[in-house]
């Protein structure tokens, strides 16, 4: 019986090493795994290159990585925000370093990772400084961006509902970028409010089919919070 | 001078917004053009953490900090709208589905050209978000902005000396004097508040205008 | 009032000129807008380049297209089958082109189109008759064959139910290249077993969002035979 | 020697397919192998039309043809099977989610070439589906076939004459008297149908075989 339920959010991060990449899910804070990243911490991996689109918000969730010294690196599109103060702290001590890509760069590269392409001709970025030194080509009349896939290790990701095949379905915007992240991570890795019965979802809405999924834990307490 | 305040902005961009649009309003000050959206037409305004069809902010303590829009503000669905992941929702704007897309800005050049997302100064903390993917994707990108900084420097510039968020994307400027068109044969004025003229315009911004 | 409901097919069909390309759904007979066909050679416009995953099956869809004489140019994956005779026929008398693309490579085309890429490097096809004279590219050691992006003027596709507004589901198989079709081509007409009213889709499960449709007809007498 | 018919070859494939699997089962000789995969290991079959966890066929009567497999065979649905579009299908094989998929084939390299597409005759219409993509794509490639063709010749070849569907993609080739393991170092036989020896292999074959 195929079976990827983990019992504690401890366990399924537990093989989780310093230097890994991992990539997380969430805008702000929905469909932030927060009591994942919170097993992460108390785990004690370091020196980790973190993927998101932020660079946390208030205190919890990636924030809290970030406060805690754990991430080196951190790839993302919109780092400094009202309540980025802990990711502020880190990179004006130089103690973080920024890889800044635009969000729709961010979305496509994840995309052509689990979908296996070698790299894509991107429009967006063309003759701005985040495209300075990257290979750039004219196609039809248009200029692009040659950006290559962005893999990870590990992909942390919360959804709503999931069931023991790791089908996930998501809750409105806290969807954004779990399904991407799940089909790129080596190894994803999932929160889910609800651990359901096989066959409570139907088949025609599942949004993760469970081949992209390894590791399911249900933590029925994780509400969204404003801020971290 | 009548220069306009930002709501009257808001409400000048909301008039050139047809029925049937698809909409995506950059965070800031475009985000008020979505009141003055006359409510007998349907405009269908779509964010970029994968939603199309949002709708006003809850009431007070009805928010769902699972539905938020762009600036991470609570917001709501219309009827009819729906969710999606990340990569669909770029593909709707680098794609080019949306419509219109409306912007802040530091600065705009009479070709198009816009910066609206690092100043460039040293020790700022960049962040890019969605506005390159939108200024380049959407089929028109719209500029809101004040013609002048609080220094009374033009926003509207020969060349932008700000760090690039896309070439030559931006067609039209909405600001507190005046509208322009822009593009390749450089910048044309379409209209200006009361007590305004073009020369009035040249004046300020030291640029070559069509009148 | 946004209403992307049209009356007939014949009036959805109506711009469709002599030698547009345009992207048909379905694989094998699930999917297949055989209703917006029929209208589609009722209008007369020929000299077509279609895209689709077949080159037709029996009667119906595609292979009727086909033996009406109105397609110049197919570009598909899979054209030779039992029930391929309109093509075979054609073909033989080199009375039709053929582009023969692997089907990964047709979908993730297809994708790339609607999804605004300029050119994709993707694994399928490097080293194979199907890649030669094709730009590849060695990238961590996997080689890659470049692709360009497939986009139509026209998208004609099948789906279970929509709106006014163009959102729409699928039912089981018959998805298939609707969605991406409806990404890639600059009108995607759509025809529907049932036109629902506003809200009656779950927003959380929409496959496609209107965005990407530009006319729906309903077709209530549409299901799905075993051959066209 | 007690050569394997297609039933006991799919047995035999059936038998290497672990628990847990998700497995791709080409068109025609593959597809048997769907009947002989133990009744308690959970193994999901994909198929390349969208869809995931794919039952048997349905009663006579009972087919729906919306829900066909890639050989446009009525098929059913698994309790926890889901559906998705193409590019998400393809996705699944070539960013390399799948763990398995079994092909037929023309033709198998010792080297792990794979020529199963096309049998380049002129005058034969050409159709490669998704072989290409599953070739490449699943992170173990197995072949079915007959180790000789009717006229007696080996289809494990040192070089494939016939027009390739993947370079060196192939790990494991099962036919009717052996199963080969293949790779850049060679053919190894990895095991024989009763009264074949590896030298009975060598000389049907032709080539060199570690035993």
């Amino acid at each position: 019986m195929i079976d990827k339920q983990v019992a504690t959010a401890a366990d399924a991060v537990a093989d989780i090493q310093d230097g890994s990449t991992v990539m997380i899910g969430g805008f702000g804070t929905a469909g932030m795994p927060d009591q994942l990243i919170e097993a992460l911490i108390a785990r004690g991996a370091g020196n980790l290159t973190i993927i998101n689109n932020n660079a946390g918000n208030g205190e919890a969730g990636v924030a809290a990585l970030i406060r805690e010294g754990r991430v080196k690196k951190i790839i993302c599109s919109f780092p400094r925000q009202s309540d980025s103060h802990h990711f502020d702290a880190r990179y004006r001590a130089d103690e973080i370093e920024l890889e800044l890509v635009p969000q729709g760069n961010l979305a496509a590269r994840i995309q052509a990772a689990g979908a296996g392409l070698g790299a894509i001709f991107t429009p967006t970025g063309y003759g701005t400084s985040l495209a300075e030194g990257k290979e750039t080509r004219e196609i039809d009349g248009v200029n692009y961006v040659l950006e290559y896939p962005i893999r990870a290790e590990f992909g942390l990701i919360k959804a709503y509902r999931g069931d023991r095949w790791g089908n996930l379905v998501y809750r409105k915007t806290a969807r954004n970028f779990g399904p991407i992240i799940a089909m790129a991570a080596r190894t994803t890795i999932v929160q889910v409010d609800e651990v359901v019965p096989l066959g409570s979802l139907d088949p025609e809405t599942v949004v993760t089919p469970g081949i992209f999924v390894q590791r399911v834990v249900g933590i029925p307490a994780a509400t969204t919070n404003k801020r971290g | 001078m009548m220069r306009l305040n930002r709501e009257e902005m808001a409400r000048r961009v909301a008039q050139d917004i047809p029925e049937g649009a698809y909409v995506n309003l950059g965070i800031g000050l475009p985000t008020k053009v979505a009141n003055y959206l006359p409510v007998d037409r349907e405009v269908l305004l779509q964010s970029e953490n994968g939603l199309l069809g949002m709708g006003p902010a809850p009431a007070p303590g009805d928010e769902d900090w699972d539905l938020i829009n762009a600036g991470k503000q609570a917001v709501t669905l219309l009827t009819g709208g729906c969710y999606f992941h990340h990569a669909d929702s770029f593909a709707m704007m680098r794609g080019g589905h949306l419509d219109i897309c409306v912007l802040g800005a530091f600065q705009v050049a009479v070709n198009g050209d816009l910066a609206n997302w690092h100043t460039g100064e040293p020790g700022a903390i960049p962040a890019v978000g969605g506005a390159m993917d939108l200024a380049i994707g959407a089929k028109k990108t719209l500029v809101m902005m004040e013609l002048l900084t609080r220094d009374g420097r033009s926003k509207l510039v020969e060349r932008c000396s700000y760090p690039l968020t896309g070439l030559g994307c931006t067609s039209r400027v909405y600001t507190d004097m005046a509208v322009f068109d822009l593009g390749s044969a450089g910048a044309r004025v379409v209209e200006t508040v009361e007590g305004c003229s073009v020369d009035d315009l040249r004046n300020l911004t030291g640029l070559v205008l069509e009148g």
